[in-house]
This record gives structure tokens, sequence and C-alpha cells, in this order.
């Protein structure tokens, strides 16, 4: 078994953080082989941001550490999408948050597209944790990982302040259909 | 006069490396003197029992005033040129217990090494760095060095040195360090005096001692004979109780005011990491 | 060697002069000459004649840059 | 052991801690910066120390001064910063001080292109500083390999008392992956030779058969002497022949005599292969990637990988070079380790693929590549 994972968005929302929680949810709490690649632009708010997982349960089957054939992917900005759908496989899980992305060049794949800003708004008061939202949607509906592992990762990441608003925002969108 | 053999030996030959004596400095080196000075301050701290003899590591870099890491008969790292402040850093931290002294030339110590000084004087960092000062690079043959006089002939400047010394204990004093001298080997027992009081503090603590080169400086300035230059450097030197830093200009025609700069007590780098011994 | 006289002995470790002439330079009081017999490395080391006019000032042991010269009280 | 998701910089900083290194001096340069803000954090909670200096010459001299103080150090850098080090690297060969020094690669030459990764620092890592010297260097290719070399580099640099330099590149520095972490006994850790001698008769520089000297430190009342200029076993200076020959060959010869615990290679599909890819650190994965595309085409390639660069023990390299028809030496430069490869294997069947690449380079430029020659 081995799953890519491509999740990219804009600096600012998220994503490198969003990356950290699922390859430690994978990697310490089910106990794949995870490996995880952070790519940004020099600014530290505004360029694409990026993260490419692999994940296995086999040592073996890693060796190049870059998406080239996504199981699942998410957008959370209209940042190269079409450049992207190169990596998709036919069948990907894609998730687009729509609250900034409008239109979407994939045809093949099963896509969902959610307002990830406006769900994290209403459910948790704030729109910076829609990367959650996000996160809860791709575990819910591709079963990649389990709510449990997720949830711990989270706790063990993130300062002990911001948990309860970022939990209640996973479990948002774990709801999402 | 009647003439015997010797039956004791010198008091300092505790604290040298005596089989590799003679030592390489020339005849009327004022190195020696200094080095002199500076261990019968450390014997008077070992024996009233305020520094331990295995807690002491000479650190210096490269030139002639480095080579006194050959004839302590101490801890002793003969490192890099400029480098000695660094390294000396480097143990402090590692080993807070151990009186780490550097002793390099002007030119190891604020000419390449420049850099290393300011920021240890930044940091207060807990060392001695006792600079000798003999106005050129010697061990190279003469070339200009940061102290070098404005004007003076050196192998690298042979139409003079266009540019004015460098005033080390001023800049030194600008910064944190919590002890800023200047001494001279024409009165040893002052050098002797200071290092003791040094020996005795925390952070940054500085001395300039100025010395005399007569095969290399004193050529270029016409005064090979040891003494000659010895004595003229002697007779240029004003020692002050307290010297304002407006007097420490480094020139060699007004004459160089020698003392206790600046002499306070704030807490040293190991201090403000939790790492120093008080 | 040393000389002594009833109070102080001067002691010249010879081989380790260098003829730099500052010891005979600052004694106060010129017990130190010249000397003309070379150590083993050539140097003409000085000689303490007048050592009874010693006062034990200590400048030159402390003014030798080779530790070459030091001064001793003389007990009684 | 404790699994963890940690990065590839992250994972040197806690191999350094699993090895006992307490004292870190550094400046900070992209992609290396992140190991010295971790330490930062950790160390002083388990009693250690970590200073910014003013640049990586002190940092690296500061190093050597602790080590000498007794206490195991390290500093980490790119290459730059690295070129900026050679020349206490050479202090630290001749006063054989036990230190690493991590080297992130990024793209060069100069300034290059700071955040971006590279393989082009082979040389300078191995050669770059003046004088006769050989120094382990160990590259790896994981985060979890990060971790294990740095213990092995620790381990390396105390029982052989040499600087060792791990050769880390941006794209492992930045990569998160699952680390197991041991715990305190877990791991071997290896810990200086001390004298058995009294301080009189402790000469700082005279080797066991192991052509290692026990190491007194500061403050132990040794007197040790650290001398940068050719010494003897007492380390006292000497200009004769006699006296550099027998220093510099002791240093070189007692690294190159443990090539064979040194040098570590890994060999995948190795057992029947015509075409062999030689590859090191994060371009061996692409090389991996790109031996079993081929493979799956039904060209027999196979990747050896080289853990070590230095010690080299061209005997093993020439033994998989000989079953191969042509040998392929991937690396993300413009051909470095190709040179050692030539002197392992007859020379017309090796090809250098240089990829010369921001990123790390994808399989297919790596298949594309092979394919040309077959």
């Amino acid at each position: 078994m081995k799953i890519e994972i491509l999740l990219v968005g804009r600096g600012g929302q998220g994503i490198l953080l969003l990356g950290r929680v699922l390859g430690v949810a994978m990697s310490k709490y089910a106990n794949l082989y995870v490996t995880g690649v952070e790519s940004y632009a020099s600014e530290t708010r505004g360029g694409e941001s990026r993260v490419d997982l692999i994940v296995s349960d086999k040592s073996e089957e890693m060796d190049y550490v870059k998406v080239l054939n996504a199981d699942i992917a998410l957008f959370m900005y209209p940042y190269n999408l079409v450049k992207y759908s190169e990596v998709l496989k036919r069948d990907a899980y894609v998730f687009i948050n729509s609250t900034f992305v409008k239109e979407h060049p994939y045809t093949t794949q099963k896509v969902f597209m959610r307002p990830y800003n406006e769900v994290a708004e209403k459910v948790a008061g704030t729109s910076r944790v829609a990367n959650m939202v996000a996160l809860g949607h791709i575990i819910a509906k591709t079963g990649v990982q389990k709510a449990e592992y997720v949830e711990k990762a989270l706790k063990e990441i993130i300062s002990e302040n911001l948990y309860d608003v970022n939990v209640k925002a996973l479990r948002a969108g774990l709801e999402l259909d | 006069m009647v003439v015997s053999t010797l039956e004791s030996s010198h008091p300092l030959d505790k604290y040298l490396r005596t089989a590799r004596l003679p030592h390489i400095w020339c005849p009327g080196c004022g190195l020696g003197i200094a080095l002199g000075s500076i261990m019968r301050a450390i014997d008077k701290r070992i024996k009233e029992g305020t520094l331990k003899k295995e807690n002491l590591v000479f650190v210096t870099g490269i030139g002639c005033s480095a080579r006194t890491s050959f004839y302590v008969n101490f801890d002793a790292a003969h490192t890099l040129h400029g480098r000695a402040i660094a390294f000396a850093t480097g143990a402090k931290l590692a080993k807070p217990e151990l009186e780490v002294i550097v002793i390099g030339g002007d030119g190891d110590i604020a000419g390449i090494g420049g850099n290393h000084l300011l920021h240890a004087a930044k940091r207060n960092m807990d060392l001695i760095v006792l600079m000798i000062t003999n106005f050129v690079y010697a061990m190279t043959g003469g070339q200009v060095a940061p102290t070098t006089p404005l004007g003076l002939y050196t192998t690298t400047t042979p139409h003079g040195n266009p540019e004015p010394p460098l005033n080390v204990v001023k800049v030194v004093s600008s910064l944190n360090a919590n002890y800023v001298a200047r001494a001279s080997v024409t009165h040893p027992a002052l050098v002797e005096q200071y290092v003791y009081k040094a020996l005795g503090m925390r952070g940054f603590r500085f001395i300039e001692i100025l010395s005399t080169c007569p095969e290399i400086f004193g050529r270029h300035i016409g005064m090979r004979d040891p003494f000659t230059l010895y004595s003229t450097l002697r007779s240029k030197v004003i020692v002050k109780q307290s010297p304002s830093i407006e007097e420490s200009d480094l020139d060699w025609g007004k004459g160089f005011v020698i003392g206790e700069y600046l002499v306070r007590d704030n807490p040293g780098y190991l201090d403000r990491i939790g790492r120093g011994l008080k | 060697m040393s000389a002594s006289s009833t109070k102080f002995r001067v002691n010249i470790i010879t081989n380790r002069c260098k003829e730099c002439g500052i010891c005979i330079g600052v004694c106060p009081t010129k017990v130190l000459v010249k000397g003309d017999k070379h150590n083993e490395h050539g140097f003409r080391y000085p000689l303490p004649v007048n050592i009874e006019r010693c006062i034990g000032c200590r400048l030159c042991e402390y003014n030798c840059p080779d530790f070459a010269i030091f001064v001793e009280v003389v007990k009684k | 052991m404790r699994k963890s998701f940690i990065s590839g910089n992250i994972a040197i900083a806690e191999g350094a801690i699993t090895a006992g290194m307490r004292f870190f001096a550094g400046y900070p340069i992209t992609p290396a910066s992140d190991i010295m803000e971790y330490l930062a954090e950790r160390l002083p909670e388990i009693g250690g120390v970590v200073t910014q200096f003013e640049d990586e010459i002190a940092s690296i001299n500061a190093v050597v001064g602790a080590s000498w103080a007794g206490v195991k150090s390290m500093t980490a850098t790119s290459g730059p910063g690295f070129s900026l080090m050679l020349e206490a690297l050479g202090l630290a060969v001749i006063t054989e001080t036990p230190l690493v020094v991590v080297d992130v690669m990024r793209a060069g030459p100069s300034t290059g292109v700071p955040t971006k990764t590279s393989q082009s620092d082979v040389m300078q890592v191995r050669y770059g500083a003046h004088g006769d010297y050989v120094i382990p260097v160990f590259a790896p290719w994981s985060a979890q390999e990060a971790y294990d070399l740095t213990i092995k580099a620790f381990n390396v640099a105390e029982s052989l008392r040499t600087p060792v330099i791990l050769l880390s590149d941006a794209v492992i520095a930045h990569l998160w992956e699952s680390v197991l972490l041991a715990e305190p006994g877990e791991v071997e850790v290896i810990n200086r030779k001390k004298p058995s001698s009294p301080p009189d008769e402790y000469l700082p520089y005279k080797p066991d058969n192991d052509l290692v000297p026990p190491m007194a430190t500061f403050g132990e009342g040794y007197n040790v002497i650290v001398e940068s200029l050719i010494h003897d076993e007492r380390g006292f200076y000497r200009q004769d022949r006699e006296a550099y020959r027998n220093l510099v060959k002791r240093i070189v010869n007692k690294v190159l005599s443990r090539v064979d615990s040194l040098f570590e290679v890994e060999a995948y599909y190795g057992d029947d292969y015509k075409y062999l890819l030689v590859s090191f650190g994060s371009t061996a994965r692409s090389a991996l990637a790109a031996a079993r595309i081929l493979r799956k085409s039904g060209i027999k390639a196979s990747l050896l990988r080289l853990k070590t660069l230095s010690p080299l023990k061209l005997e093993t390299l020439r033994k998989y070079c000989d079953e191969a028809e042509k040998i392929f030496v991937v690396e993300n430069n413009m051909g470095k380790l190709v040179h050692d490869v030539e002197r392992a294997a007859e020379n017309d069947k090796v090809i250098s693929l240089p990829l010369l690449d921001l990123e790390i380079p994808e399989p297919k430029d790596i298949v594309e590549g092979v394919r040309k020659w077959l």
C-alpha cells in the first residue's frame, strides 16, 4: 500500500500545519512510514505553500519524496490547478476550498468542493482553522486516517490554548457531506 | 665578587616548560618580560588559593606573542591566527570552572581576530584577553600592524604607513567589557598588578600590554639596541591612576597613558546563561 | 652562576641569556656589567661584579625577557 | 525506541543529543539554521550550551575549544559557511580533536540559491582544507539515517579523535519522516579514550597501537598542549621531515585503517543487474525510483547507494562495478563522485549523470539519462 497526498494552499492558510498533523497521525499513531516535504515561497504570507506526503506500510516502498501520482489532493487556493492535473490519479480524491476556488479542470477525479473558510467561521468563529475543516473532510471521505489519531496528533503539535478551536473545526470537517 | 654555581632554580620555573627554554624570542623582546609578569600574578593567585593551577588554560593564536603557549606549564592551546578568542570562548562555555587566558599580538587580536574581540567584549564573555602590542607584524618580518604609528616605514608601507593606529583600548571600552587596562613591559609590576586583578574578576577583561620589538620595530625606528628601545618606550609611558578614555590614544609622539581605564562588575555571559560559578 | 653579598644573591642561568642588556640598563645601582664569556648559544651573559651594591629591588629579574636572572635574599 | 515524525534537520539534532553532544556553536544559514534553533531549545534543558557566534569561523573554533574542554561538540552549516570553516577544520585534524560538522548542502557557487538543494560540496568536505588529511564523511538519505549517521559520526569522531562530516542536503533537511529515536542505553555511544598514565608521564600525541592517542582535556591536571604546528608526541613544534611524516601519516592512516567499518554502502536489486546506478544522499531516492521504473520496463537496473563518501573502499565499489555492463553515477552536481567510480571501474563503462537540479531530481530525468545509453 502506497498513498500519495498533495496539499496546496496559500502561505498563511495553515497547509504546513495540516501536513504536519496528518504526518504525525500516520507516522506515530498509525505506525506507517511517512515522508513529508514542505515547500513554500520565500514570502511568509501569500506565496504558494505545498506539502507532499508519501505514505506506506513498507519501508522498501519509500523512495522519491515528491508526489508523482496523487491519491488525495487538497487545493485551498487557485494556484496551478491545471499544472497539478498532471500528477493526479484518474480516480484521486480531490478536495477544493470553494471559498477561494470557483472553478477547476478536474473531470475524472472524485471532486469535493466545500467552502472551508465559511464553515470554519461558522463553527469556530475564525476562518484561520479552515485547514482543520479540510483535514476533517479529507479523513472522513477517504478513510486515509482515523479521526482519533488525527486528534491525538493535533493535541501533540498545537499549543493548548488553540486546541479546542482547532478540534472543533476538525470535527465540523468530519461531518461535512 | 664571589662566584659560585647555581644552586636554586628560577622562581617561575615551576610554571614554565623549561625544557623548551631558551625561548624563540629575539634578544630584548618584551614578550618574555610580559610573560614573567603574568606568571607572577598567577603565582600569587595560586599561592593565596584563589586560582587552581589545573583550571588555568592559555589560548593563543599565531604570531610571536602566541608562542607563549609553548612555554607555559599549564593547559595550553596554540591555535589559528586570530581565532584564539573564539577557541577560548568555546572552552570556557563548555567548562565554566576553567580560567581561560588569551594572549596575542595586536595583529592577532585586533587585526585578523578583530571581529571575535568585538563580540567577546560585547557579550562580556568570561575571558581574560592580554593583547601585547609591539606596533608591527614581527614574526612575518616587519609588515604594518593595526597599531603601527602613522607615517612609519614597514616592509609593506615603504612610503610610510598611511593609516593612523587602532586604539583598541578605546574600542573595547565602548563595548560591555568589565575591565580594560593598558600596561607596558617597561613597568612589569603594573602588568602583574593588572593581571592579578583581572584574575579575580568575571566577565570580559582586556589588558593591552605595550611591548618592545627591537629586532623588527626597533630597526624601523632606528632603535635596534634593546635597551635603547626599552628606555625610549619607558620614557613615553605615563602612568595614571584612573585615566579617562579620552587620554588613551596610541600616539608615539605624545606618549602612552597606561592605567585602568574601566573597572566594573556586570554579570558575565556565563551568568546570563545560567552557567556562572557564583 | 651566582654571586652573593651578605644580603642578596644574584643568580644567572647563563644559557638562557641573550645578551639584550636590559638587566644592566635597569639596575639602579649598577650591580651588573657586560660579561666577556659566551654561553652555549654564543651570547655574553652579564656578571654581577658589584654584588655588594645590590639592594634587592629585583628590577633585573622582572625585566629579564629570558627568565635568566633572579635575586634571592641571603638567609642568615 | 520511540517513534516520531521529524525533519532531517531535527533528526540530526536528536542524533547529536543521543550521542552525548552538549556543546553547539553556530551561525545562521539556510538550510541548516533549524538545527541550531531546535538545539537552542533542547540542549540547555539537559545541561548543554548553544551559542550563536559572530560567524562560522568563530563557531567552529569554539567547537574545537569546547571539545578540548572535554565536551562533545558540533556545528552545522551550509556550503558558504563550510568554506569559512575549512581553516579550523584543519586545526581539528592536526590537533586530533573529536567533533562533528554538519554541512547541509545548497546550490552554489557562492551564495547560489540559498533555499535550494545541491550535492556540490562533495569535494569541499573531503579535500577543502590545506595540507594532507583524510576525514570521514557520511551522507544520509532519510531522516532516520540522518539520526543514525549523526550518532555514528560522533562515535567515529570520539574513537578516532578526528573531525567527522555529516553531509546532508536541503531536501533531507526539510523532509519530515518517521524516525525511531533511541532511549539511553539502546544504542552504542562511544567516548574518547582517557590517558591511563599519570600527568608527568603523559604525552598528548603518543598513540596507542590503534594509532589514536588517549586524550586528556583541559582542567584535568595534564598540562595538555593543543598544537596547530607540526608536532611530536609531546606536542612540541618540529620542523623536520621525520616528525612531519610521523604525524601526517598517522593522522591519515588512523582513518584509512578503519575503512572496513567506516565505508558503508547499500545495494538495491543487487543480485541481478546489468546497469548499475551509483548515488548518494537525497538523489539516491530518485535513483531508486528510477531503477524501479527501468526494471518495470524490463531493463535490469540496480542501485548502489553510498552512505560513506570518505574514506572510500575502492575494492567494494569495484566488486559492484565489475558485475555491470554500464555504470551511471547519478548526482545532483556537475560530476564529483564519478571521479572515484572511474578509479574503481573500467573507465569506458562509467557514465556521469550530472543532474544539476535545484530540487530533488525527478526519477524520469534519471530514466531518460540512462535510456540514452542503452
